[in-house]
């Protein structure tokens, strides 16, 4: 096996009296899907912010292709080529589609001493980028807020793949998604990992992450509760852990499968 | 894989004609409210010497005041924060140079440079206590009213034991700094267009002979620059992304890498830097610095900005459309004296012409950005 | 010895006239060897003043010099002052019959409905029969009352030739050019203090109607000083707010040490200063003028 | 068939320029629970919302028990028996569970001629109803921002249960639960069913609308796609209706299985 | 059917401790500012006067009237809106109870009672503005503020030629319902500690021999009353559950079934109601009505409610805590006066005070709610 893209070992996270991670470590690979399971609370958000710059862990190490990382905000972590989609949306819905898009990475120009926003350059890719999404646009410029949910979440990935040259977070993009979108951010994934990109996907639900994960790893009350690989675990099995190992099988009997 | 499935308009919304669409923009309600106010004033006031040069020069400068606080006041609330502790701030900013120049005897420049550097720290505080412990500025630029109005009293009656220091003007004599603020441009072409007629001279007094109107004050000047810095900043840059962003949602701009905290305490610094324009422009002009200078300015600034079309809660606005605003503010205001409405009717007037002006913007905003 | 005054006035702190009301006094406790405060309502109120005077009262001082703008407010904590004890002198505002009234010592000031008056029939004299009132001050009664009597002084109706100017100075300034030159056949310019005198001086200069349009003005300061010396304005009333402050200090601590006290009312206003004898005023303009 | 408890006719509903509905029909049987499916935007949410009382439906009529119906607001609603846990969440973080528990339908004690919130009472009932739901709180007095996400959707379960008397509409409630969580309340939704109250579900994982729905109603751009009844349609049809029609055979191929 | 899985105490949290618990309320801050202002003062100015019966009553009646207006204003906040024109309104309820009882010469309760109505409407006008068109509170009611103080200049300049308006009471003059307002409570208790020797009497004039205070005035019994009627609306009813709604989430409340624009113009004109008032409260204990009364009242209010404790943005405060605010806002301008520090500086101190006690406030606020 190659050496990993991002090691993270050991990362504790505490917010004042509340101890969100209590030690979560996880190695993520090239070109492979990682995917982040676990009950709500689990502390995979915070997990994820933590490798997004958005949280600086309390204890533990980040390494990047072997080398120490220290994330001071988000920019940094986007400088390295981390690209990521928050669970609660970041888009502003007053902006339009392109100011969106190209938010905190804008394309200058510069004319003389001065370096201006390139608005040619970012309505251009924007148009293009959602098109590739399967989006079309009244127009670059149009408001972010008079998008429907599914199309503001496609905006935040294909921004995410459009900067994000080494690793994609997703942190729970499909969980307001109708399955049409769904299969849509579900291929997105597929073709992103195929380019080598390590994308890291968080989702509640067992068979979007059998659909596309290589491996699976499952976050219990701030801890590591285990990693698996795809093949190695059944989706029973895969789900029994992300309910934190209690059986739900007399959900299973009165209701029926896998939820 | 998955071909994407190709997603095409909505059939269920009605198009919008792209008339339509050109004419929705931010600065709609202000140029709207600007044309609405010259075609009111042109038919009630137009032979009361309104529009005649010294006239227009009159509801200029009145227009260029409000302008000026106008575009920090319009960029920081884009930025999604608002400073109320502007007025306070003329003030102080104004007492201070006077200290500095006249009591202290400082050469003007020095003066003007240190007020500067003291009253951009003090934005930057503002800024600062505002990013740091999370409290709306309302609170804590209120406080900052207090403070800075406070201090404003305080220091010249401790020191030189009156609240107007005088005599500004004469320290200022030929400095290079001061001339900046306090002088007008163009003196020798409105002195040709006197001699060709063109704008009527003085007929009586120490002046006869002189044009009424001798040249464009700096304040003008001011005013004007700073529109169009404030406006190609906000619009043509990255910094401008940033602002908008700031101001729509902090967090999810934070989450994208934009430096939140730089950009609101590079707007509150900036607002300082518009109300100490303000003040030397102030003062270079009237030679004195009083403790009562610039008491309300806070809110005219803001009234100028909502009426531009800008989003009280951040996010949204443009700083043409401020400037419109103050355009507005300022013809509206002069223009009620010119047309003779008893002086005291001139706040309800301001109060209704704001309830209407926010009410149109409100309308525009929800079809540019389908808020619900 | 080391007797303690309070003088409450009714001006907002930013109002910059009182300034030589507080260097009069200044110098008077240093003079007398007495301690005075100076107290005012922070935004004009006169509610807010009626309850500094309760308080001064209650602090136990030996006597409370205040004015008197609106009768009506203060005249209750005023008298409960004098009747707990506390010997008053009534200044700057108020008449001599209201000061009688609540119980005070003595009246030392100017009454302004009788200042404006006296302006007016002045005016009159030299032939004005129309004028515009800068009124940066409207909420304020006394302000009024000047602009009224000017008015009566020369018999005609006040009516709108009394603006609301605000306090900044370059409004002022561009509605008194407004006024003008809407109303191009004013005769006259009065305003009531150097907040309004000051920028009105500028926008006459440069309307081209300085020294042209008769210009009378209330109270003093540098650059009133200035326009007289310079022919611009006609007169200014002063109503020497130094003695109005220093007065009362001396007067209540001579009463108090030595029982003496004098047998009348002291208008120290109006007096109309014009370009002669300017020199001490113009050395001392708002400081002690 | 018995009498449905609600009839919906026909509902259109516009804003502005956007037709959101463009005439949906479905009825409401007692003791059912009743799936509402759909695109993203298909207009599930401003449905129900006809329904609760918060948008009066532009066109079109409600019966309730044959009899017609008009809400002016939620209060009318809540008032015939209609409970709603809406999909962004109707919860006040500020506020203490027990306050938002009986939000709305607070419980009052005369004392005199006067009428106060009876505060005891709706302690003690909000915390043996959070009891039932399996979750122990510090105290009914703690805030409701200091629960977590899906503590804070079982308060809103909990509640509209406790008073939803006839008809408890559920839009997206599991969209961000953990399998613990949802396994939770698809078993609510069933024990509620079995107590005779119509349920409202809506969804877009075809596998929680399998668990526990009686009947499938699909909507498409504002309009009724189809019903079917629990037993008439395999996962899969159901799915290809949702999505739209649209066949995701490639997506499947790829993926493996229904998402 | 599944039994639903007991979920236990989440372990990764670390218990509070049940006297920390029982401290941690919205008054806390209040109460502690209360505590350390008396502290304060009582070291540094207890010889002063401050605390003899006369200076009580002093800072008391100052502290009663800042309540008044910040029970309103705590209310109307809490139910996630603010009112800038409450100041606007004192003088203007003011002015029409002195127009209406004197100029028009009404009976004096006649002139009260349509003054509340004619008030309490405009709090509704303000109200329905503001929940109709969905704008901020502050845009609607700053526009209020100019056009109410525009109409308290206007009206008694045009109708009485002058800007204050005396002689009210002499009309309220044995008038059952402005006796409500002007009057004070309990003489009979005072004249006897007068005469007990337990407070100072009067030593000349008329009223020789009587207390120095001579009863509670009715202002202070309004203020107790509003707070008290306040807090038991707020903590103890249904309709103050609502208010609490309305104000943490508008949207959320309505879903739920709280008629939230009723509660929110009931609160408006619950604040006119307050501002009412007071203006009355004024009116008859000084006998006048000016153009001037109540300027920046609104700033003095919201300030009290937020030293008290409450948020600006609505859904969470105390009325015990703004009522907190305002005696300690109220002794501290008072007790400045007392301890003699230099006027000038009153500003700078209010300005510091605020400053800390929304630090204080915000640091107890995260604790309770667990607001991130
Ligand atoms: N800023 C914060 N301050 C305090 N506690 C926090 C903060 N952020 C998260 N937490 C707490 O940390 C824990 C982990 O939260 P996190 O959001 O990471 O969970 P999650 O696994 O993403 O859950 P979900 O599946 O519901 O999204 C929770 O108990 C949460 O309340
Ligand atoms: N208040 C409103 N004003 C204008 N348009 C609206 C409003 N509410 C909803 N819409 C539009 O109506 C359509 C239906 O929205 P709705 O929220 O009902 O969809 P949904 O089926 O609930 O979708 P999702 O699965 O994403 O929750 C969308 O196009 C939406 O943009
Ligand atoms: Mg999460
Ligand atoms: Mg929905």
């Amino acid at each position: 096996m190659t050496q990993p893209l991002i090691q993270m070992k050991n990362i504790e996270k505490h917010f004042g009296s509340v101890i969100a991670l209590a030690g979560v470590s996880v190695d993520i690979h090239a070109g492979e899907c990682h995917c982040l399971l676990g009950d709500n609370g689990a502390g995979k958000s915070t997990f994820i912010k933590t490798l997004s710059g958005v949280h600086k862990p309390t204890r533990g190490e980040i390494l990047f292709e072997g080398r120490d990382m220290h994330f001071a905000d988000p920019r940094d972590a986007i400088a390295a080529g981390i690209a990521t989609v928050h669970q609660h949306l970041a888009m502003i819905p007053l902006m339009s589609v392109s100011r969106n898009f190209f938010m905190g990475n804008e394309p200058t120009r510069k004319i003389g001493p001065f370096s201006f926003f390139d608005h040619d350059l970012a309505n251009r890719v924007t148009m293009q980028e959602m098109e590739k999404m399967g989006i079309v646009l009244r127009g670059p410029d149009q408001a972010v807020g008079t998008l429907s949910g599914g199309e503001r979440q496609t905006v935040a990935i294909a921004r995410a793949v459009h900067f994000g040259a080494r690793v994609l977070i997703l942190d729970e993009p499909t969980s307001a998604l109708g399955v049409r979108q769904t299969a849509n951010v579900l291929a997105t994934i597929d073709t992103v990992r195929k380019q080598g990109v390590a994308v890291v996907f968080i989702t509640h639900n067992v068979r979007h992450a059998m659909a596309v994960g290589d491996r699976f790893t499952v976050l219990n009350r701030g801890r590591t509760y285990g990693t698996a690989k795809r093949g190695e675990i059944t989706p029973e099995e895969l789900q029994d852990m992300m309910a934190g190992g209690q059986e739900l099988a007399t959900l299973e009997s009165s209701l029926g499968s896998t939820v | 894989m998955a071909d994407t499935p190709q997603i095409v308009m909505d059939e269920r919304v009605k198009q919008i004609s792209p008339m339509r669409r050109a004419m929705i923009r931010p600065e709609l309600g202000g140029i709207v409210g600007t044309i609405a106010v010259f075609v009111f004033f042109g038919l009630f006031a137009f032979d009361s010497g309104m529009f005649n040069s010294q006239g227009i020069m009159n509801w200029s400068v009145v227009s260029a005041q409000f302008m000026i606080i106008a575009v920090g006041a319009c960029l920081l609330m884009i930025a999604g924060e608002f400073d109320l502790s502007v007025g306070s701030m003329i003030g102080f900013a104004g007492m201070m140079m006077a200290i500095f120049g006249v009591t202290l005897g400082w050469p003007m420049w020095v003066a003007i440079l240190v007020t500067f550097a003291l009253c951009i720290s003090i934005g930057a505080l503002n800024g600062f206590i505002v990013v740091r412990t999370g409290l709306p500025s309302f609170i804590v630029t209120l406080a900052f009213l207090f403070i800075l109005r406070g201090f404003t009293i305080f220091l010249p009656q401790t020191i030189e034991r009156k609240t107007i220091i005088g005599g500004i003007r004469e320290a200022a004599e030929g400095d290079w700094l001061a001339a900046l603020f306090g002088g007008t441009i163009g003196k020798g072409f409105f002195t040709w267009m006197g001699e060709a007629g063109i704008i009527a001279t003085f007929e009586r007094g120490t002046r006869a002979g002189e044009p009424v109107v001798n040249g464009i004050p700096m304040l003008i000047v001011w005013a004007l620059g700073l529109v169009v810095v404030g406006h190609v900043l906000l619009t043509r840059t990255r910094f401008g992304n940033w602002i908008f962003a700031a101001g729509g949602d902090a967090e999810a701009a934070r989450n994208s890498g934009v430096p939140v905290n730089r950009v609101k305490i590079t707007m509150f610094m900036f607002t300082a830097f518009c109300a100490t324009v303000f003040a030397a422009c102030q003062v270079m002009e009237f030679g004195s610095a009083g403790a009562d200078r610039g008491l309300l300015k806070e809110f005219e600034a803001i009234i100028a900005v909502v009426i531009g079309g800008a989003l009280l809660t951040g996010g949204y606005g443009s700083v043409i459309g401020a400037a419109l605003g103050a355009l507005i503010f300022g013809v509206v205001q002069q223009g009620l004296f010119f047309a003779g409405v008893e002086s005291s009717l001139f706040r309800v007037f301001l109060g209704v012409i704001l309830l209407f002006a926010v009410i149109l913007n409100t309308y525009i905003r929800r079809i540019i950005t389908g808020e619900r | 010895e080391g007797e303690k005054y309070i003088l409450v006035s009714h001006a907002p702190d930013s109002d910059s006239w009182w300034n030589t009301i507080k260097n009069a006094i200044a110098l008077a406790s240093e003079q007398m060897g007495v301690e005075v405060e100076y107290r005012n309502p922070p935004t004009g109120d006169l509610a807010d003043m009626a309850r500094i005077i309760e308080q001064a009262a209650a602090s136990g001082p030996d006597g409370i010099i205040t004015t008197l703008s609106d009768f009506d407010v203060l005249s209750g904590p005023v008298r409960s002052a004098v009747d707990s004890g506390v010997d008053v002198i009534i200044m700057n505002s108020g008449t001599p019959e209201q000061a009688r009234e609540v119980g005070a010592l003595m009246y030392v000031g100017q009454p302004e409905y009788d200042a404006g008056l006296a302006a007016g029939e002045r005016a009159k004299e030299d032939g004005v029969e129309s004028f515009l009132c800068v009124n940066h001050y409207i909420s304020s009664p006394a302000s009024t009352e000047r602009c009224q009597g000017f008015a009566d002084g020369l018999g005609v109706e006040l009516g709108e030739q009394m603006i609301d100017s605000g306090q900044d100075p370059a409004e002022i300034k561009n509605r008194v050019q407004a006024y003008l030159s809407a109303n191009p056949d004013t005769d006259a310019v009065l305003t009531l203090g150097p907040t309004s005198a000051d920028p009105t001086l500028l926008a006459l200069d440069e309307t081209g109607m300085a020294g042209d349009i008769y210009f009378g003005t209330f109270d003093l300061g540098a650059n009133i000083v200035q326009g007289i010396k310079d022919g611009v304005i006609e007169w200014g009333i002063d109503q020497q707010p130094f003695l109005q402050a220093y007065l009362p200090v001396v007067v209540l601590t001579n009463y108090h040490r030595y029982g003496v006290l004098p047998g009348n009312n002291i208008n120290s206003g109006p007096g109309f200063v014009t370009a002669e004898g300017l020199e001490m005023v113009e050395k001392f303009a708002g400081e002690y003028r």
